[in-house]
């Protein structure tokens, strides 16, 4: 069998992400387990739980370096991702981000890889969407006081501002907390004509309580929206997002909701996808006859180049270029309104 | 009889800190437990009181043992104890002290634990009050702001509230000045002589315990090394053990 | 009107907060030690009233289960955890540690089950809103301010009238007098525990009702509650309740001053300055 | 093995921050549970100093320890008004406080994002990178830390401490200085935290505010009681034990999907049997 | 001559109670000079208010001369007075020895740098202390507990062990809460001794007593306070002997 590893918050508040993000990889390795493995090996991914602190990261970082020989390891979160970054480039480990999307994760090491683009191109469509299409001079910011959240913050904050929108509001949420009342009445009063929302949970929730606060402005979010709990809560509708491409076939989102009681997620979806990605390296390793070492599954990845999985990923550097739709959710359904095909 | 120790030994960890205690009360009568400190006295008590195991010997309550039982049972059969150091609720009001207590209506049940069948209490809170005129008036007062001798006052209000029917009483002059000592003394006695309660009677103030005391015991290291009258006990050489 | 939306705001989060500050209160108060499970039990009652309802209970038939179980597993942790803690002579510090144990087993017992997805009940009248004083106010937040003032009149009356709630004051102010005076403190350390567990039911359910279900939610409601309840003076009923929505409130008009990621930073600041001038709190005895 | 000796490492700057812990805790009987937060200022200064300036590092920690003598000081002198279950939860105010600032000033600690990239020790020219090479200066930072609380626990200081912790009334009748003793207490707490917190953050190189919240200040509750309060013996044995227990736990062979819920589940069922059978710890005297 | 000890109309009010009234008294050196008077009527008080325990409202204490006015505890007992507790106060899990330990001055090592960069000097200094202290708890006559940890003393000693603790302290006027409550006939005998043989060692006594045989027998003046308020000032023969005095402390309603 080959050994991949994966640090992520499995236990405490950062679960909720982090239980996703196992459940797409464990899902894609099971499904290439019972097709008989690659080229006759099996894959096995051990887990380990940081709960999202840095220290823990580094510890178990080398726990699965050092003791399994692990060639590569996925990861979540930005924190944990970029304390574990200069231990890959030392160690020469492939790091596998496919969920968190701050900036700075572009260049924090050679051999961290992110399958999911950085906020700063999505949230650049988004920006340029709502002022120039959608006509929208003046927007409000919500935002997650994480990472994940400042990063877009800054992001569309930068975007919006450059394609000469104005920002009138901007306010945090504490991450893990769904009670956005307080901090929505005060972006309400400062009456912006779109409400640009950056949350990694919890939107169900922010929906209901946008619609209570009987909101005049319209809501843009970006990925985090394709939530199927947010499309399918009638408190969403013509909420517009940007999507990071990915869809899943019909039949294999069911099998997932079968398997875990859970929906295929966006979450699920990207982490399914990076284990794909993480796959195909190693089959072509395993066919040119190379050891599986992070430095080869690096450069594998950079021969590949475009992957497709349940998305075309383009790697040109270490953040993948996938396609972005603009989508808009009416009638419980998520409809796409304009593609943004990958740079 | 009342209450009967025979060869009652106790102690904590792995000392014995009395043994061979043996006594007897009856009903009415005011024994006047007495020694040095440390003599073993507040230990006896305890051990009466099920507070700490007995380690050989037996209690008796109402002629039968009563070792099984727990703090709350022997409670509920009438033995009841005044603490050392103040025995109230410092953060309820007076009336609240008594209520909480006379509520659990204790001391009328026989040592089966079955209830006993139209006994009504000896003492109500009423009763109280009009023992304790002072305390009507402060039913409202925090109990722990009280003076120091309407502090003990309660607390032998809240020992006696039920039925109780052998009082221990852990020296209960401590820190009083003496026209209190007086009046408490003297309200222990009429309470023992007119409602045939028994009680122990624990106290440095060996002038104040002989004035009311039937019977005085006297406890060196743990022993027992006196048992008799009071006007015996003036003229033996117990005092020796002072 | 943004003041007044946020007043409301915070006042009705001021009143499910008061819940729980005033069920910690009621154990806090006899046991004095830190019982941090509470957190786990608020969780848990949110939980089992969700799964009631999934199986087709009604919602009042639902609360009263999850009430029911959340009431029996409160004496249950007090039986089979604390009294025998007790017993064997451990400090309030080892308590207080087992009892994290303790929260981390049920709330990851809960996360082993449920998943640690955010859970919705969705019942379509929970969200329903009605307009009080140019603000809009969902049917939940009404009940949880119906209830929460419910929950302090009813920890009230408990406490200062009944006889079991002076006896559980009693047993604070003296457990060895009470042992003597056959007030038999492990059984009121029991009731306690269950009447506390059971109160907490109730923002366990109403608050994810309006908020979502997570296995870990009941961390942060519960330490703002802990600190109403100490700030308002430790056994002060009133003044864990008052200090709870005062502690709301102020955390939603600070909005009105300052950007929201310092209302609570500033909250807490406030919180222990208030502290050096009031060191026992607000109604200390 | 970088595993093992990442492991030390960590373990050892943790057994620092026992000491500290315990010193409130155990010793004074000061209920803190604010010293993640004075850790995390070491740890930002040390940071913030290497990345923004040329100190040299035994400087950087050096004033780390300083800045942290003073706020440790001043977090504990509530306690001089404010007692027991009040400080308690006065201190946890404190802790929610900082985790506030951390999170928040994003211009001094990088805000909820973190602060990549903290250069490595460079001492005598050497830089110290790999965890090996690190896992000398934290074995000498504990070695020192570890010297001095057993120098102080057998002087009077030590005693003067327990007394303070029995009975402050009683101590000022005396005419011993409760003030000074609990100053100089926290000051030193103050010092073993806030190296702490230099070693923590050059080891790691990232830190972010989730090191130095509230549970992490609840860790280091644990560790201590785990260990043994108020012995020497029991600060050291408690980090290692508590950071080897996941690592333990992960052996245990569970489906994946409720792994690692289900060894948290074993870890509090863990804490509650240690609690019930062994209330003193490890290494502890009966608390 | 000023007085030794010069209390001047202190008066202090908790809430609607008036603790203390115009309390005025001197007090002579080499004296043991006994506090009586009924519960609550202050004594307690009077004492906080000495060693700098409690602001009084109004007043003036001054110790050889010098006020003691706004001084804290620490620095009441570093001009020679020290006080014991009516509830002892002792440190239960210290050994009867460190007891004493503590309330001796000037150690050194008593502060961490000290103990941190002068280790042997520490050690050394320590033990001529630990040597010291035991001569003071032979004084007592409690040289063979001195190892014994406080909580597994009897009561008695435990009393006694109060008064090494602030002899330890080197002060020269010791105030004394109730040394003797609780006390049985020979540990009593055994106090009052040791009482009588500090005043002729040359210490200066403040005693608060209930005992009225005790007051008899070891005070050389009284001090009779009632509802916070000096009632007299005498020899303990006169105050005996006064009517009023005796209603009021053994008489009079509950
Ligand atoms: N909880 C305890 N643990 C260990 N020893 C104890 C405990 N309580 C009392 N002792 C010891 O047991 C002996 C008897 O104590 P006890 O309290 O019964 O004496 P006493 O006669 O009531 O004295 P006093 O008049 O001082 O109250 C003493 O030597 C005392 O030190
Ligand atoms: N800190 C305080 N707060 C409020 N009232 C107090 C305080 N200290 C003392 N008192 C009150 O002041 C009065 C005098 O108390 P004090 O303790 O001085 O009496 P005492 O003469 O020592 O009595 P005892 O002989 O019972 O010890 C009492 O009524 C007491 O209740
Ligand atoms: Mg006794
Ligand atoms: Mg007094």
């Amino acid at each position: 069998t080959i050994k991949l590893g994966a640090v992520l918050p499995l236990t405490g508040p950062a679960a909720v992400v982090g239980t996703q993000e196992q459940r797409g990889i464990q899902y894609a390795v099971d499904e290439v387990n019972a097709k008989g493995g690659i080229a006759g090996h099996k894959i096995e991914v051990i887990f380990e739980d940081n709960q999202a602190k840095p220290d823990q990261s580094v510890l178990l970082f080398n726990k699965l370096v050092d003791l399994q020989k692990i060639p590569a390891i996925f990861t979540g979160y930005s924190g944990p991702s970029l304390a574990m970054a200069p231990l890959a480039t030392r160690k020469k480990t492939l790091l596998v981000n496919g969920g968190a999307q701050a900036d700075a994760l572009d260049k924090a090491s050679p051999y961290l890889i992110n399958t999911i683009p950085v906020l700063a191109g999505e949230l650049e469509v988004l920006a340029t969407y709502l002022f120039a299409d959608a006509g929208k001079k003046t927007a409000a910011i919500l935002f997650e006081n994480n990472a994940a959240g400042i990063a877009g913050r800054d992001d569309f904050l930068g975007s919006f501002e450059k394609a000469g929108g104005k920002i009138v509001a901007q306010e945090p949420v504490p991450f893990g907390d769904t009670n956005y009342r307080p901090a929505l009445l005060k972006l309400a009063a400062a009456a912006p004509e779109v409400l640009f929302v950056v949350i990694t949970s919890g939107t169900p929730q922010l929906a209901d309580q946008i619609r209570q606060i009987d909101a005049k402005f319209m809501v843009a979010g970006n990925t985090f929206f394709s939530d199927p709990e947010l499309i399918a809560n009638p408190n969403a509708e013509g909420f517009i997002h940007t999507q990071v491409l990915i869809n899943a076939p019909e039949g294999m989102a069911a099998a997932f909701k079968a398997k875990y009681g859970t929906e295929f997620d966006f979450f699920p979806k990207q982490y399914y996808n990076a284990a794909t990605v993480v796959m195909s390296c190693i089959e072509k390793l395993l066919k040119d006859g190379k050891p599986i070492t992070g430095e080869n599954l690096r450069a594998a990845l950079f021969e590949i180049k475009t992957f497709k999985g349940l998305t075309t990923t383009v790697f040109n550097t270490n953040t993948a270029a996938t396609q972005i739709n603009m989508n808009r959710i009416t009638a419980k359904a998520d409809t796409t309104i304009k593609v943004i095909p990958p740079k | 009889m009342l209450l009967e120790l025979s060869n009652l030994a106790a102690g904590y960890g792995s000392k014995t800190t009395i043994s061979n205690i043996t006594l007897s009360l009856e009903p009415g009568q005011i024994l006047a437990l007495l020694g040095h400190n440390g003599a073993g006295k507040t230990t006896t008590l305890k051990t009466i009181m099920g507070l700490l195991p007995a380690r050989a010997g037996t209690v008796r309550f109402d002629g039968s043992a009563i070792d099984r039982l727990n703090v709350a049972e022997r409670v509920a059969a009438g033995i009841r104890l005044l603490p050392e150091g103040r025995g109230i609720f410092a953060d309820l009001n007076v009336a609240d002290n008594i209520e909480v207590v006379a509520a659990q209506n204790v001391g009328t049940q026989n040592v089966a634990g079955k209830p006993i069948t139209g006994a009504a209490p000896m003492f109500r809170p009423h009763d109280i009050y009009t023992l304790f005129p002072v305390l009507d008036e402060r039913r409202t007062t925090r109990a722990g702001s009280m003076s120091g001798g309407q502090q003990q006052m309660l607390a032998l209000g809240l020992a006696i509230l039920g039925t109780p029917r052998c009082l221990l009483l852990d020296e209960p002059s401590i820190g009083l000045a003496p026209n209190l000592v007086e009046r408490l003394f003297a309200q222990f006695h009429s309470i023992c002589k007119t409602h045939g309660v028994g009680a122990i009677l624990v106290e440095q103030n060996v002038a104040a315990a002989l004035t009311i005391a039937d019977r005085v015991v006297i406890m060196n290291n743990g022993q027992i090394v006196f048992d008799g009258l009071p006007n015996e006990a003036r003229q033996a050489n117990v005092w020796d053990y002072f | 009107m943004l003041w007044l939306n946020l007043l409301l705001n915070g006042i009705v989060w001021g009143c499910a907060l008061g819940m729980v500050a005033v069920s910690f209160s009621l154990i806090f108060a006899t046991t004095r030690f830190f019982h941090v499970a509470h957190a786990a039990v608020y969780g848990l009652g949110g939980y089992i009233t969700w799964s009631a309802l999934k199986h087709g209970l009604p919602e009042w038939a639902a609360l009263v289960v999850g009430v029911a179980v959340c009431a029996a597993v409160g004496a249950a942790i007090q039986k089979l955890l604390y009294e025998r803690l007790d017993r064997s002579g451990a400090t309030h510090l080892v308590i207080l540690i087992a009892s994290l144990g303790l929260s981390a087993v049920m709330q990851n017992g809960v996360a082993a089950i449920y998943t640690s997805n955010i859970l919705q009940f969705g019942l379509p009248w929970g969200n329903r809103t009605t307009t009080i004083g140019g603000a809009l106010l969902t049917n939940t937040q009404l009940l949880t301010v119906v209830f929460g003032l419910a929950s302090y009149a009813g920890a009230m009356w408990f406490a200062h009238r009944t006889v079991l709630g002076k006896r559980m004051r009693a047993v604070a102010s003296n457990p060895f007098l009470a042992e003597i005076t056959r007030l038999q403190p492990r059984q009121v350390h029991v009731a306690v525990m269950a009447i506390g567990s059971a109160m907490v039911c109730i923002p366990g359910v109403l608050v994810p009702l309006d908020l979502g279900l997570q296995p870990f939610g009941g961390v942060p409601i519960l330490l703002t509650a802990t600190i109403a309840v100490i700030a308002g003076g430790v056994g002060s009923i009133t003044g864990a309740f008052l200090l709870a929505v005062v502690i709301a409130v102020l955390q939603n008009l600070s909005l009105l001053i300052m950007p929201g990621e310092w209302s609570i930073g500033i909250t807490f600041g406030i919180f222990v300055i208030f502290m050096l001038f009031r060191p026992r709190g607000l109604f200390s005895s | 093995m970088d595993f093992l000796t990442t492991y030390i490492a960590l373990a050892e700057i943790y057994v620092l921050l026992g000491l500290s812990t315990n010193l409130l805790v155990g010793i004074v009987g000061i209920f803190s549970v604010s010293q993640a937060a004075v850790f995390g200022v070491g740890a930002y200064l040390t940071a913030f100093l290497l990345m923004h300036s040329s100190t040299p590092f035994p400087l950087a920690i050096l004033l780390s320890a300083a800045l942290c003598i003073l706020l440790n000081i001043i977090v504990t002198l509530p306690s001089l008004r404010v007692s027991g279950d009040y400080f308690v939860v006065t201190s946890f105010g404190i802790q929610l406080l900082a985790t506030a600032v951390f999170t928040n000033w994003t211009g001094g600690t990088g805000g909820a994002n973190g602060l990549p990239g903290v250069p490595a020790p460079i001492l005598f020219g050497h830089e110290f990178i790999e965890p090996t090479e690190f896992m000398l200066l934290s074995t000498i930072g504990m070695a020192l830390g570890c010297l001095c609380f057993w120098l102080i626990m057998r002087a009077p200081f030590g005693a003067l401490l327990r007394a303070i912790r029995e009975d402050e009334l009683a101590v000022a009748a005396l005419g011993k200085s409760v003030l000074r003793a609990k100053v100089s207490a926290a000051a030193l707490a103050g010092a073993f935290a806030g190296s702490a917190g230099g070693l923590y953050a050059t080891f790691l190189s990232f830190i972010d505010p989730s090191s130095f919240d509230l549970d992490a200040s609840i860790l280091l509750l644990t560790m201590v009681v785990v260990g043994g309060a108020r012995t020497l013996a029991g600060s050291v044995i408690g980090p290692f034990v508590l950071l080897a227990l996941p690592q333990i736990l992960a052996l245990i062979d569970i489906p994946t999907t409720i792994a690692a819920a289900a060894r948290q589940l074993i870890y509090g069922l863990l804490l509650i049997v240690f609690m019930l059978f062994r209330p003193q710890g490890l290494l502890g005297e009966k608390l | 001559m000023t007085a030794y000890l010069q209390v001047t109309d202190l008066n202090k009010r908790f809430g609607g109670l008036q603790a203390l009234r115009d309390c005025s008294f001197t007090i002579a050196k080499g004296r043991i000079t006994c506090l009586v008077g009924p519960n609550g009527a202050g004594k307690t008080t009077i004492f906080n208010a000495i060693t700098g325990f409690l602001a009084p409202d109004t007043g003036h204490v001054a110790f050889q001369g010098t006020s003691l006015d706004g001084k804290t505890p620490q620095q009441v007992v570093r001009h020679g007075i020290a006080r014991t507790f009516q509830n002892l106060r002792l440190f239960a899990d210290l050994t009867a020895r460190e007891n004493v330990l503590a309330g001796m001055q000037d150690h050194v090592g008593e502060e961490p740098f000290a103990a941190i960069f002068r280790p042997i000097h520490t050690a050394r200094t320590l033990a001529a202390k630990r040597l010291a202290a035991l001569d003071v708890l032979a004084h007592v006559g409690l040289q063979d507990r001195a190892d014994t940890l406080v909580r597994n003393l009897s009561y008695g000693e435990q009393k006694l062990l109060c008064i090494a603790r602030i002899l330890a302290t080197g002060a020269d006027l010791l105030l004394l809460d109730e040394p003797t409550s609780g006390l049985s006939g020979a540990a009593l005998t055994e106090v009052m001794a040791l009482l009588r043989r500090l005043q002729s060692e040359g210490k200066t006594l403040l005693v608060v007593e209930h005992n009225t045989r005790v007051v008899q027998q070891i005070a050389d003046d009284v001090l009779f306070l009632h509802h916070g308020h000096l009632l007299a000032h005498g020899s303990p023969a006169e105050i005996i002997a006064d009517p009023k005095l005796a209603e009021i402390y053994f008489g009079g309603a509950l």
